[in-house]
Protein backbone atom coordinates (compact mmCIF):
# COMPACT_ATOMS: atom_id res chain seq x y z
CA UNK A 1 0.00 0.00 0.00
CA UNK A 2 1.41 3.47 -0.94
CA UNK A 3 0.73 6.74 1.05
CA UNK A 4 1.32 10.11 -0.50
CA UNK A 5 2.83 13.00 1.62
CA UNK A 6 2.78 16.28 1.45
CA UNK A 7 4.84 19.16 3.43
CA UNK A 8 3.85 22.47 3.74
CA UNK A 9 5.55 26.28 4.22
CA UNK A 10 8.42 26.39 7.09
CA UNK A 11 8.39 22.69 7.41
CA UNK A 12 8.54 22.00 3.91
CA UNK A 13 11.52 24.50 3.49
CA UNK A 14 13.09 22.86 7.13
CA UNK A 15 12.80 19.44 5.22
CA UNK A 16 13.96 20.31 1.79
CA UNK A 17 11.24 18.97 0.25
CA UNK A 18 7.60 19.14 -0.60
CA UNK A 19 6.53 15.44 -1.29
CA UNK A 20 7.65 11.97 -0.27
CA UNK A 21 6.27 8.43 -0.97
CA UNK A 22 5.78 5.44 1.71
CA UNK A 23 4.91 2.00 0.86
CA UNK A 24 3.62 -0.29 4.09
CA UNK A 25 2.15 -3.30 4.47
CA UNK A 26 0.67 -2.81 8.23
CA UNK A 27 -1.92 -0.45 10.17
CA UNK A 28 0.07 2.70 10.18
CA UNK A 29 -1.31 6.15 11.95
CA UNK A 30 -0.67 9.56 10.99
CA UNK A 31 1.82 10.18 13.48
CA UNK A 32 3.86 6.65 12.32
CA UNK A 33 3.74 8.05 8.30
CA UNK A 34 5.74 11.06 9.89
CA UNK A 35 8.49 8.89 11.03
CA UNK A 36 8.53 6.48 8.19
CA UNK A 37 9.31 9.44 5.94
CA UNK A 38 11.05 11.11 8.88
CA UNK A 39 12.88 8.55 10.87
CA UNK A 40 15.45 11.39 12.28
CA UNK A 41 13.01 13.94 12.77
CA UNK A 42 10.79 14.31 15.60
CA UNK A 43 6.97 15.54 14.99
CA UNK A 44 7.17 19.83 15.26
CA UNK A 45 5.22 21.01 17.88
CA UNK A 46 1.83 22.37 16.58
CA UNK A 47 1.92 20.56 13.53
CA UNK A 48 -1.33 20.16 11.75
CA UNK A 49 -2.51 17.20 9.61
CA UNK A 50 -4.73 16.23 6.93
CA UNK A 51 -5.56 12.82 5.07
CA UNK A 52 -7.12 13.70 2.15
CA UNK A 53 -7.32 17.59 2.62
CA UNK A 54 -9.71 17.14 5.86
CA UNK A 55 -7.89 17.91 9.41
CA UNK A 56 -7.17 14.73 11.35
CA UNK A 57 -5.66 13.70 14.93
CA UNK A 58 -2.35 12.31 14.52
CA UNK A 59 -3.32 9.07 15.68
CA UNK A 60 -5.94 8.25 13.01
CA UNK A 61 -5.17 5.58 10.64
CA UNK A 62 -4.62 5.72 7.25
CA UNK A 63 -5.59 3.56 4.23
CA UNK A 64 -3.84 2.67 0.75
CA UNK A 65 -3.66 5.62 -1.53
CA UNK A 66 -4.68 8.22 1.02
CA UNK A 67 -2.40 11.42 0.83
CA UNK A 68 -1.49 12.82 4.17
CA UNK A 69 0.20 16.50 4.69
CA UNK A 70 1.84 18.01 7.39
CA UNK A 71 2.07 21.31 7.83
CA UNK A 72 2.18 24.49 10.85
CA UNK A 73 -0.26 26.83 11.82
CA UNK A 74 -2.07 28.39 8.99
CA UNK A 75 -1.72 32.01 8.23
CA UNK A 76 -4.18 33.53 6.27
CA UNK A 77 -7.17 36.29 5.68
CA UNK B 1 -22.37 30.75 -2.95
CA UNK B 2 -18.58 30.53 -4.23
CA UNK B 3 -14.91 30.24 -3.26
CA UNK B 4 -12.39 31.88 -5.11
CA UNK B 5 -8.43 31.23 -5.30
CA UNK B 6 -6.56 33.94 -7.34
CA UNK B 7 -3.33 33.69 -8.29
CA UNK B 8 -3.38 37.35 -9.89
CA UNK B 9 -4.68 40.85 -7.79
CA UNK B 10 -8.06 41.06 -7.67
CA UNK B 11 -10.41 44.44 -7.19
CA UNK B 12 -12.80 43.97 -4.02
CA UNK B 13 -15.46 46.05 -5.11
CA UNK B 14 -15.53 45.29 -8.16
CA UNK B 15 -15.88 41.46 -7.40
CA UNK B 16 -18.78 42.24 -4.98
CA UNK B 17 -20.46 44.09 -7.62
CA UNK B 18 -19.93 41.62 -10.34
CA UNK B 19 -21.58 38.65 -7.70
CA UNK B 20 -24.04 40.65 -6.55
CA UNK B 21 -24.75 41.26 -10.11
CA UNK B 22 -24.81 37.88 -11.82
CA UNK B 23 -25.97 35.54 -8.49
CA UNK B 24 -28.14 37.75 -6.33
CA UNK B 25 -31.91 38.26 -7.46
CA UNK B 26 -32.72 40.20 -4.33
CA UNK B 27 -34.55 39.52 -1.11
CA UNK B 28 -31.39 40.63 1.01
CA UNK B 29 -31.97 43.41 3.68
CA UNK B 30 -28.29 43.93 4.97
CA UNK B 31 -24.98 43.24 3.13
CA UNK B 32 -21.83 42.74 5.41
CA UNK B 33 -17.91 42.65 3.85
CA UNK B 34 -14.98 42.15 5.27
CA UNK B 35 -11.63 43.29 3.25
CA UNK B 36 -8.11 42.06 4.31
CA UNK B 37 -5.22 44.44 2.85
CA UNK B 38 -1.51 43.81 3.30
CA UNK B 39 0.21 46.73 5.11
CA UNK B 40 3.99 47.40 4.45
CA UNK B 41 4.73 46.88 8.32
CA UNK B 42 4.28 43.83 10.48
CA UNK B 43 5.95 43.32 13.86
CA UNK B 44 8.00 46.71 13.83
CA UNK B 45 9.68 45.50 10.42
CA UNK B 46 8.85 47.17 7.00
CA UNK B 47 7.39 44.56 4.75
CA UNK B 48 8.74 45.11 0.76
CA UNK B 49 6.03 42.13 -0.17
CA UNK B 50 5.09 38.99 0.77
CA UNK B 51 4.53 35.64 -0.67
CA UNK B 52 1.07 33.81 -0.42
CA UNK B 53 1.38 29.77 -0.33
CA UNK B 54 -1.61 27.56 0.21
CA UNK B 55 -2.64 23.98 -0.33
CA UNK B 56 -4.51 23.78 -3.83
CA UNK B 57 -7.46 21.58 -3.35
CA UNK B 58 -7.41 21.39 0.02
CA UNK B 59 -8.11 25.22 0.49
CA UNK B 60 -10.93 25.47 -1.34
CA UNK B 61 -12.48 22.39 0.45
CA UNK B 62 -12.01 24.37 3.66
CA UNK B 63 -13.11 27.40 2.36
CA UNK B 64 -16.58 25.59 1.09
CA UNK B 65 -16.87 23.98 5.06
CA UNK B 66 -16.89 27.00 6.09
CA UNK B 67 -19.20 28.56 4.40
CA UNK B 68 -21.03 25.74 4.77
CA UNK B 69 -20.68 25.24 8.92
CA UNK B 70 -22.04 29.72 8.32
CA UNK B 71 -25.14 28.69 6.12
CA UNK B 72 -26.08 26.10 9.24
CA UNK B 73 -25.67 28.70 12.09
CA UNK B 74 -27.25 31.87 10.57
CA UNK B 75 -29.91 33.14 7.80
CA UNK B 76 -28.17 33.73 4.90
CA UNK B 77 -28.80 34.46 1.46
CA UNK B 78 -25.16 34.00 -0.35
CA UNK B 79 -21.99 34.42 0.39
CA UNK B 80 -18.50 35.28 -1.62
CA UNK B 81 -14.54 34.15 -0.31
CA UNK B 82 -11.92 35.02 -2.47
CA UNK B 83 -8.73 34.90 -1.71
CA UNK B 84 -5.14 35.84 -3.00
CA UNK B 85 -2.14 33.62 -3.16
CA UNK B 86 1.49 33.90 -4.69
CA UNK B 87 2.99 37.26 -4.59
CA UNK B 88 1.28 40.11 -3.19
CA UNK B 89 2.27 43.62 -2.80
CA UNK B 90 1.07 46.56 0.48
CA UNK B 91 -1.86 47.44 -0.22
CA UNK B 92 -2.77 44.81 -2.16
CA UNK B 93 -6.17 43.41 -1.26
CA UNK B 94 -5.60 39.29 0.60
CA UNK B 95 -9.45 37.82 1.38
CA UNK B 96 -12.57 39.23 0.54
CA UNK B 97 -15.95 37.78 2.45
CA UNK B 98 -19.08 38.91 1.67
CA UNK B 99 -22.46 38.18 3.41
CA UNK B 100 -25.88 38.50 1.91
CA UNK B 101 -28.63 37.87 4.77
CA UNK B 102 -32.18 39.00 5.11
CA UNK B 103 -30.81 41.17 8.53
CA UNK B 104 -27.74 42.91 9.62
CA UNK B 105 -27.11 40.17 12.65
CA UNK B 106 -26.83 37.49 10.78
CA UNK B 107 -24.76 39.56 8.01
CA UNK B 108 -22.79 40.27 10.80
CA UNK B 109 -22.02 37.38 12.90
CA UNK B 110 -21.32 34.92 9.45
CA UNK B 111 -19.18 37.24 7.98
CA UNK B 112 -16.98 37.40 11.35
CA UNK B 113 -17.66 33.81 11.77
CA UNK B 114 -16.05 33.21 8.21
CA UNK B 115 -12.67 35.60 8.40
CA UNK B 116 -11.89 33.84 11.71
CA UNK B 117 -12.70 30.43 10.99
CA UNK B 118 -10.48 30.84 7.47
CA UNK B 119 -8.05 32.52 9.68
CA UNK B 120 -7.54 29.27 11.93
CA UNK B 121 -8.56 26.33 9.36
CA UNK B 122 -8.01 27.55 6.12
CA UNK B 123 -4.73 26.35 4.81
CA UNK B 124 -2.78 29.29 3.69
CA UNK B 125 0.59 31.03 5.01
CA UNK B 126 2.51 34.07 4.25
CA UNK B 127 6.16 34.41 4.23
CA UNK B 128 7.49 37.95 4.18
CA UNK B 129 9.85 40.00 2.32
CA UNK B 130 11.57 42.42 4.18
CA UNK B 131 13.13 45.44 3.19
CA UNK B 132 15.88 44.24 4.86
CA UNK B 133 15.98 41.54 2.29
CA UNK B 134 15.34 39.05 5.13
CA UNK B 135 12.27 36.62 4.91
CA UNK B 136 10.34 35.19 7.22
CA UNK B 137 7.44 33.20 8.01
CA UNK B 138 4.48 34.57 9.71
CA UNK B 139 4.17 32.47 12.71
CA UNK B 140 0.46 32.89 13.65
CA UNK B 141 -2.52 35.15 13.14
CA UNK B 142 -3.62 37.13 16.22
CA UNK B 143 -7.21 36.44 17.52
CA UNK B 144 -9.27 39.07 15.56
CA UNK B 145 -11.85 39.11 18.74
CA UNK B 146 -9.51 40.61 20.99
CA UNK B 147 -6.93 42.36 19.35
CA UNK B 148 -7.45 46.43 18.43
CA UNK C 1 -14.57 60.85 8.13
CA UNK C 2 -17.28 61.99 6.00
CA UNK C 3 -21.24 61.47 6.30
CA UNK C 4 -23.58 62.08 3.29
CA UNK C 5 -26.79 62.38 2.74
CA UNK C 6 -28.28 61.73 -0.31
CA UNK C 7 -31.68 62.84 -2.27
CA UNK C 8 -30.72 60.18 -5.12
CA UNK C 9 -29.88 56.77 -5.83
CA UNK C 10 -26.47 55.64 -4.74
CA UNK C 11 -23.79 52.97 -6.05
CA UNK C 12 -22.58 51.57 -2.45
CA UNK C 13 -19.48 50.05 -4.12
CA UNK C 14 -18.42 53.03 -6.56
CA UNK C 15 -19.10 55.21 -3.42
CA UNK C 16 -16.79 53.07 -1.42
CA UNK C 17 -13.92 52.51 -4.21
CA UNK C 18 -14.25 56.56 -5.05
CA UNK C 19 -13.63 57.67 -1.01
CA UNK C 20 -10.87 55.11 -0.68
CA UNK C 21 -9.04 56.24 -3.81
CA UNK C 22 -9.31 60.16 -2.63
CA UNK C 23 -9.15 59.75 1.01
CA UNK C 24 -6.89 56.83 2.53
CA UNK C 25 -3.44 56.75 1.67
CA UNK C 26 -2.72 53.03 3.13
CA UNK C 27 -2.05 51.76 6.50
CA UNK C 28 -5.20 50.15 6.94
CA UNK C 29 -5.30 46.19 7.16
CA UNK C 30 -9.22 45.87 7.59
CA UNK C 31 -11.86 47.09 6.13
CA UNK C 32 -15.58 46.13 6.92
CA UNK C 33 -18.74 47.36 5.18
CA UNK C 34 -22.33 47.19 6.33
CA UNK C 35 -25.07 47.94 3.11
CA UNK C 36 -28.64 47.85 4.58
CA UNK C 37 -30.91 47.33 1.02
CA UNK C 38 -34.72 48.04 0.44
CA UNK C 39 -36.73 44.91 0.32
CA UNK C 40 -40.21 44.32 -1.26
CA UNK C 41 -41.69 43.32 2.06
CA UNK C 42 -42.15 43.99 5.22
CA UNK C 43 -44.34 42.95 8.52
CA UNK C 44 -45.77 39.88 5.53
CA UNK C 45 -46.92 43.03 3.48
CA UNK C 46 -45.64 43.55 -0.04
CA UNK C 47 -44.15 47.31 -0.09
CA UNK C 48 -44.01 48.86 -3.33
CA UNK C 49 -42.08 52.24 -2.39
CA UNK C 50 -40.96 53.98 0.85
CA UNK C 51 -40.37 57.59 1.31
CA UNK C 52 -37.70 58.60 3.88
CA UNK C 53 -38.30 61.90 6.08
CA UNK C 54 -35.24 63.30 7.75
CA UNK C 55 -34.27 66.33 10.07
CA UNK C 56 -31.94 67.94 7.68
CA UNK C 57 -29.19 69.53 9.65
CA UNK C 58 -29.79 67.14 12.31
CA UNK C 59 -29.05 64.18 10.55
CA UNK C 60 -25.69 65.17 9.36
CA UNK C 61 -24.77 66.35 13.37
CA UNK C 62 -25.63 63.01 14.88
CA UNK C 63 -24.24 60.90 12.66
CA UNK C 64 -21.07 63.05 12.87
CA UNK C 65 -21.42 62.30 17.16
CA UNK C 66 -21.88 58.47 16.04
CA UNK C 67 -18.59 58.39 14.22
CA UNK C 68 -16.61 60.60 16.47
CA UNK C 69 -17.95 58.27 19.60
CA UNK C 70 -16.55 55.02 17.62
CA UNK C 71 -13.35 57.03 17.02
CA UNK C 72 -13.22 57.51 20.75
CA UNK C 73 -13.82 54.01 21.44
CA UNK C 74 -11.97 52.06 18.37
CA UNK C 75 -8.50 52.66 16.55
CA UNK C 76 -10.26 53.57 13.40
CA UNK C 77 -8.20 55.35 10.23
CA UNK C 78 -11.18 56.42 8.63
CA UNK C 79 -15.17 55.79 8.24
CA UNK C 80 -17.63 56.42 5.72
CA UNK C 81 -21.53 56.76 6.58
CA UNK C 82 -23.89 57.40 3.49
CA UNK C 83 -27.96 57.58 3.84
CA UNK C 84 -30.47 57.92 1.55
CA UNK C 85 -33.25 60.38 1.89
CA UNK C 86 -36.48 60.71 0.15
CA UNK C 87 -38.10 58.20 -2.68
CA UNK C 88 -37.04 54.55 -2.53
CA UNK C 89 -37.83 51.49 -4.42
CA UNK C 90 -37.06 48.19 -4.08
CA UNK C 91 -33.31 46.78 -4.27
CA UNK C 92 -31.65 50.28 -3.56
CA UNK C 93 -29.53 50.86 -0.94
CA UNK C 94 -30.31 53.25 2.08
CA UNK C 95 -27.34 53.20 4.26
CA UNK C 96 -23.68 52.27 3.57
CA UNK C 97 -21.08 52.36 6.44
CA UNK C 98 -17.47 51.36 5.78
CA UNK C 99 -14.50 51.63 8.35
CA UNK C 100 -11.06 51.24 7.60
CA UNK C 101 -8.62 50.07 10.18
CA UNK C 102 -5.28 48.46 10.96
CA UNK C 103 -7.01 45.20 12.31
CA UNK C 104 -10.35 43.62 12.20
CA UNK C 105 -11.36 43.42 15.32
CA UNK C 106 -11.76 47.34 15.39
CA UNK C 107 -13.51 47.15 12.12
CA UNK C 108 -16.17 45.38 13.01
CA UNK C 109 -17.09 46.66 16.21
CA UNK C 110 -17.07 49.88 15.02
CA UNK C 111 -19.03 49.10 12.01
CA UNK C 112 -21.77 47.65 13.94
CA UNK C 113 -21.43 50.25 16.49
CA UNK C 114 -22.19 52.59 14.16
CA UNK C 115 -24.76 51.21 12.52
CA UNK C 116 -27.00 50.52 15.84
CA UNK C 117 -26.29 54.02 16.97
CA UNK C 118 -27.51 55.32 13.54
CA UNK C 119 -30.69 53.36 13.63
CA UNK C 120 -31.30 54.35 16.96
CA UNK C 121 -30.40 57.89 17.24
CA UNK C 122 -30.12 59.42 13.14
CA UNK C 123 -33.03 61.16 12.87
CA UNK C 124 -34.22 59.63 10.13
CA UNK C 125 -38.29 58.21 9.37
CA UNK C 126 -39.57 55.51 6.59
CA UNK C 127 -43.20 55.68 5.47
CA UNK C 128 -43.85 52.56 3.67
CA UNK C 129 -46.29 52.68 0.19
CA UNK C 130 -47.71 49.41 -0.29
CA UNK C 131 -48.76 47.73 -3.50
CA UNK C 132 -52.56 47.55 -1.76
CA UNK C 133 -52.05 51.54 -1.93
CA UNK C 134 -51.95 51.81 1.86
CA UNK C 135 -49.14 53.54 3.32
CA UNK C 136 -47.91 53.14 6.60
CA UNK C 137 -44.85 54.97 9.06
CA UNK C 138 -42.70 52.25 10.08
CA UNK C 139 -42.83 51.94 13.71
CA UNK C 140 -40.02 50.70 15.01
CA UNK C 141 -36.60 49.26 14.46
CA UNK C 142 -35.65 45.66 14.98
CA UNK C 143 -32.48 45.28 17.40
CA UNK C 144 -29.43 44.17 15.39
CA UNK C 145 -28.05 41.91 17.58
CA UNK C 146 -30.36 39.71 18.57
CA UNK C 147 -32.82 39.81 14.93
CA UNK C 148 -31.57 37.15 12.83
CA UNK D 1 -38.37 85.65 23.64
CA UNK D 2 -39.37 83.17 20.51
CA UNK D 3 -39.27 79.45 20.11
CA UNK D 4 -39.42 77.51 16.78
CA UNK D 5 -41.11 74.11 17.12
CA UNK D 6 -40.63 71.33 14.53
CA UNK D 7 -42.77 68.26 13.76
CA UNK D 8 -41.77 65.32 11.85
CA UNK D 9 -42.85 62.24 10.28
CA UNK D 10 -46.20 60.42 11.89
CA UNK D 11 -46.39 63.50 14.64
CA UNK D 12 -46.47 65.83 11.61
CA UNK D 13 -49.44 64.32 10.01
CA UNK D 14 -51.27 63.94 12.69
CA UNK D 15 -50.93 67.54 14.02
CA UNK D 16 -51.50 68.88 10.54
CA UNK D 17 -48.74 71.00 10.10
CA UNK D 18 -44.53 70.61 10.30
CA UNK D 19 -44.03 73.98 12.19
CA UNK D 20 -44.87 76.22 15.14
CA UNK D 21 -43.66 79.29 16.58
CA UNK D 22 -44.04 80.00 20.36
CA UNK D 23 -43.91 83.45 21.83
CA UNK D 24 -42.95 83.30 25.97
CA UNK D 25 -41.69 86.11 28.77
CA UNK D 26 -41.13 83.29 31.60
CA UNK D 27 -38.92 79.89 31.74
CA UNK D 28 -40.58 77.04 29.81
CA UNK D 29 -39.21 73.53 29.65
CA UNK D 30 -39.63 71.60 26.25
CA UNK D 31 -42.77 69.90 27.48
CA UNK D 32 -44.04 73.20 28.54
CA UNK D 33 -43.35 74.51 24.82
CA UNK D 34 -44.77 71.16 23.95
CA UNK D 35 -48.24 72.28 25.41
CA UNK D 36 -48.03 76.16 24.71
CA UNK D 37 -48.53 75.10 20.90
CA UNK D 38 -50.52 71.97 21.51
CA UNK D 39 -52.72 73.18 24.68
CA UNK D 40 -55.11 70.26 23.78
CA UNK D 41 -53.14 67.35 22.82
CA UNK D 42 -51.17 64.97 25.52
CA UNK D 43 -47.40 64.76 24.58
CA UNK D 44 -47.28 61.47 22.19
CA UNK D 45 -46.18 57.98 24.29
CA UNK D 46 -42.33 57.75 23.44
CA UNK D 47 -41.98 61.22 21.37
CA UNK D 48 -38.10 62.15 21.42
CA UNK D 49 -37.37 66.02 21.68
CA UNK D 50 -34.12 67.81 20.37
CA UNK D 51 -33.33 71.48 21.38
CA UNK D 52 -30.99 72.86 18.04
CA UNK D 53 -30.87 69.56 17.18
CA UNK D 54 -29.20 67.88 20.16
CA UNK D 55 -31.22 65.53 21.96
CA UNK D 56 -32.97 66.35 25.47
CA UNK D 57 -35.20 65.58 27.74
CA UNK D 58 -38.16 66.98 28.25
CA UNK D 59 -37.58 68.86 31.39
CA UNK D 60 -34.63 70.66 29.95
CA UNK D 61 -35.13 74.73 29.80
CA UNK D 62 -35.27 76.34 26.51
CA UNK D 63 -33.53 79.85 25.53
CA UNK D 64 -34.69 82.15 22.99
CA UNK D 65 -34.32 81.92 19.79
CA UNK D 66 -33.98 77.56 20.33
CA UNK D 67 -35.15 75.36 17.80
CA UNK D 68 -37.21 72.91 19.40
CA UNK D 69 -38.02 70.02 17.61
CA UNK D 70 -40.65 66.79 18.29
CA UNK D 71 -40.64 63.65 16.61
CA UNK D 72 -41.60 59.57 16.63
CA UNK D 73 -38.89 57.08 17.48
CA UNK D 74 -36.42 57.08 14.63
CA UNK D 75 -36.37 53.91 11.66
CA UNK D 76 -33.20 55.03 9.45
CA UNK D 77 -31.00 52.64 8.22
Amino acid sequence: MTIKIRYFASLRERLGRSEDTVDFYEALTVSDVWYRANADQPLPVNVLASVNMDYVALDSVVQDDDEVAFFPPVTGG
Amino acid sequence: MAVKVCTGAFEPWQEIQDYQNAQISGGFGATTVFIGTMRDFNDGDDVKSMMLEHYPGMTEKQLQNIVYAARQQWSIIDALVVHRVGTIMPNDAIVLIAVWSAHRGAAFDANRYIIEALKTTAPFWKKEQLTTKQARWVSKNTDGYTAG
